[in-house]
């Protein structure tokens, strides 16, 4: 095994064949793990009528890094899925509510719980699965529920990906990552859930068996390319985030 | 958001934190919920986790410390306390989700004397921001909620009954306030502690339901 | 956190609780992480009416070491849930077998996925899940099942557990774990499951930090109680298998 | 078990592992098909997957290299090849039931014309051994059988239809015997390659349905 590399030159590349219609995640949670490069290479290629997934539509954060709702600016999506359509402080208005409001943009409002293991029972081959959570609330409203042993769950489907974007600090050739700290996050659950995940990588590509069997975070079976992130200006990085005032 | 009577927001935090118990395993929101994790509330053991898998962080990181791949709920930098571990999300949820969290805080708009609480949507908003709360409210064992008593109108958050979409029901045990810590009692809220500077008087008038008061209520230590 | 450790002193101290009627799962698949030495303390201990969970019900290797069979021999178990009641080569027949066919031990069957599943299941608040595995055959008879995109699955519930028995490699006194190659198997996944987990570790037990954050394989929020294996002859290690001639 | 006609064990998983296309995950049941890590296949990248969560390991580890804490489905000590990763159980049969699986390798007692297999229950057993077959009958994307051609009775393994409850229906692509190699075809079976020392003759009067024999037949090379 693990004789070639899946390490490619660009992220031009890496996301040259993704067709219009295809239903991309993205990994990231606040600023660690968010797979900037392959986002702004999106925005180039330009495909459209996109599926997004992934924890907010961005924006509300300064500086602004590229983020779902850059594409949404750009024409190329058909729908999000996420955790959030309105800033965490009400008195923020983020870039995609626009679109979402005058419904150039369709959102699916998915607590946050749920849309982990959505995509972590895709991955696992689990079509449906029951949650107790959001039960009672408007987003129940009209579902199928169930009483298991006294209490009420909602019925929750699979969520497959057609790609993945995800980014690590560490890759072997073969695929098998790392993450540092907070970077893991949504990562490694959408690379199990998509038919081909892309990883932007910080630290220079390994040969495979460098990263010890018992460190590996993301199993190489589950990447299909790789891209090394190059320095700034050309490649970007989680930077400092400006503290707003209150 | 004006903050001119009582608490300010360190010290809401601050109450909310010296009801953890040693070695109770603590999810703390965005907002004034992570600066719950600031708080010394001395040998006690505490565990703070965050939805994004990180277990086991301390205070905000000082200025030069700052690992830009390690943030709270918030998105701020933290710090992590010997006995840390990082999951991915879906493990993260899983903890969740499975009952592990002793107490869960999250701030609102509002909060019903029965313990139902508003904190994703606001009226003829479509969409909103759920994040992880929904989870949090069915599954953590307690529900700890930080909000201003009043409104920037100086309206109630305090209610009989929420007038937003609900992000769970009847699950609120405790509210701290900028005026004080309360609890939801079914047909009001127990007044357990006051914030200096406020008279009962004045927290009746902007609370709703009937006001209960803890018998020899005592200020709020600041 | 983590200012107090949760190793206790020997492996009596570690089970003297656990009360009639327990549900304890036992980790270990084949030799490997195998807590060979809490169930020899559970059988001196002596509690009774437990039901197991783990793969197998032991027995079919030589050298025999401790394993769930000696607890049914030992007259300690009402029930035995797991993947194997049988041996996986038709000849060999486990000790197991005669106390099952006689009506002494019940058992409920398993397949080995579904079974680390409904665990998993336990420990992250699902009730129940969808698994395509096992339909159409006899272990599906008369059970829920559902048609999902045209195809058909069955309807699992979530296995908890009172106790999780495991084994790691290396453990720091707050509890996080690691565990060395195929020792990891199904130990994780009970300890999620259960209300307390009893971790015999191999490795000298280490201060709460001394395992990278990025390195836990699981949280210490999961783990109870720790009990170092001391060297042989007193404590229990994996021995090699004598392979037998076919 | 007798060996007393044609291929012997090694050269039964042998003939199977020359079927695993180059960027495939394998995964190798216990008995017969864990000997497919020690056939050298050549330059094909090949991914060995235990359903213990070893995901790249290579041939059974020679004397004196044994690390006991690391075994294949059979429990045999195994090495494991640059690129290796593990992990737990329920990730393990996430990696199978999420049909990430490109083949997987079983033994069984039975395998019937229509491809259905039974390799978990014999005749008034109580209970069975499923292990994860069962996950991996249902999940992965092609399923090879490896068995002995004939019971110790001289009847026959592969059937019409199988008398012996099954594991999975429909889903057998391949099967290898001692006596050759076999795709099932509905109505019986496809004899693609015989080993040597064998009659078509011999093959078709102790194999259930049909027989059709494949154009230009092969004698597999051992």
């Amino acid at each position: 095994m693990a004789q070639r590399s899946k390490q490619i030159d660009g992220f031009r590349e890496a996301v040259a064949d993704i067709p219009d219609g295809s239903v991309i995640g993205f990994g990231g949670f606040a600023m660690p793990g968010v797979p900037f490069n392959l986002i702004k290479a999106l925005l180039e290629q330009g495909a459209k009528r996109l599926t997004l997934v992934g924890n907010t539509t961005g924006g509300a954060q300064q500086p602004r890094m590229p983020d779902m709702g850059m594409l949404v600016e750009n024409g190329q999506v058909a729908k999000v899925i996420c955790a959030f359509t309105a800033a965490t402080r009400p008195t923020d208005v983020l870039p995609f509510t626009k679109y979402y409001e005058s419904g150039e943009c369709d959102a699916e409002l998915v607590p946050q719980g749920t849309l982990a293991e959505r995509m972590r029972a895709a991955g696992a081959g689990v079509p449906a699965f029951y949650t107790p959570t959001a039960v009672g609330t408007e987003l129940a409203a009209g579902r199928e529920t169930r009483m298991i042993d006294g209490r009420e769950y909602l019925l929750e489907y699979a969520l497959k990906l057609d790609y993945a974007f995800i980014r690590a600090r560490t890759a072997d050739t073969f695929g098998n990552l790392r993450f540092h700290r907070a970077q893991r996050n949504f990562n490694p659950i959408m690379a199990t859930a998509a038919r081909c995940t892309i990883v932007e990588v910080e630290d220079p590509i390994v040969p495979a068996g460098a990263i010890d069997a018992d460190d590996v975070h993301t199993p190489g079976i589950y990447v299909h390319r790789l891209v090394q992130v190059p320095a700034e200006p050309e490649g970007l990085w989680p930077t400092k985030r400006q503290e707003r005032r209150r | 958001m004006s903050e001119t009577k009582g608490l300010n927001r360190q010290q809401m935090a601050d109450r909310i934190a010296r009801e953890f118990q040693d070695g109770w395993l603590v999810n703390l929101g965005v907002g004034i919920p992570v600066m719950c994790s600031n708080t010394d509330i001395g040998e006690r053991d505490i565990v703070y986790h965050s939805e994004n898998g990180v277990i086991g962080y301390g205070p905000v990181a000082g200025p030069g410390e700052e690992d830009l791949n390690l943030v709270n709920a918030g998105g701020q930098n933290v710090t992590l306390k010997p006995g840390a571990s990082i999951v991915h999300h879906a493990d993260s949820f899983a903890v969740i989700r499975g009952g592990h969290i002793d107490v869960t805080v999250m701030g609102a708009y509002e909060v019903s004397m029965t313990g139902d609480f508003a904190n994703w949507k606001l009226t003829g908003q479509k969409g909103g921001g759920i994040g992880g709360a929904m989870d949090l409210a069915a599954c953590a064992k307690r529900v700890f909620i930080i909000l201003e008593h009043v409104t920037r109108r100086n309206e109630p958050r305090l209610l009989s009954a929420c007038t937003l979409p609900i992000t769970a029901r009847g699950v609120v045990k405790l509210v701290s306030t900028n005026y004080g810590l309360f609890e939801p009692t079914g047909d009001g809220f127990l007044l357990r502690e006051i914030a200096p500077g406020l008279t009962v008087d004045e927290i009746r008038a902007t609370t709703g339901g009937k006001l209960t008061v803890a018998d020899g209520l005592k200020t709020i230590q600041v």
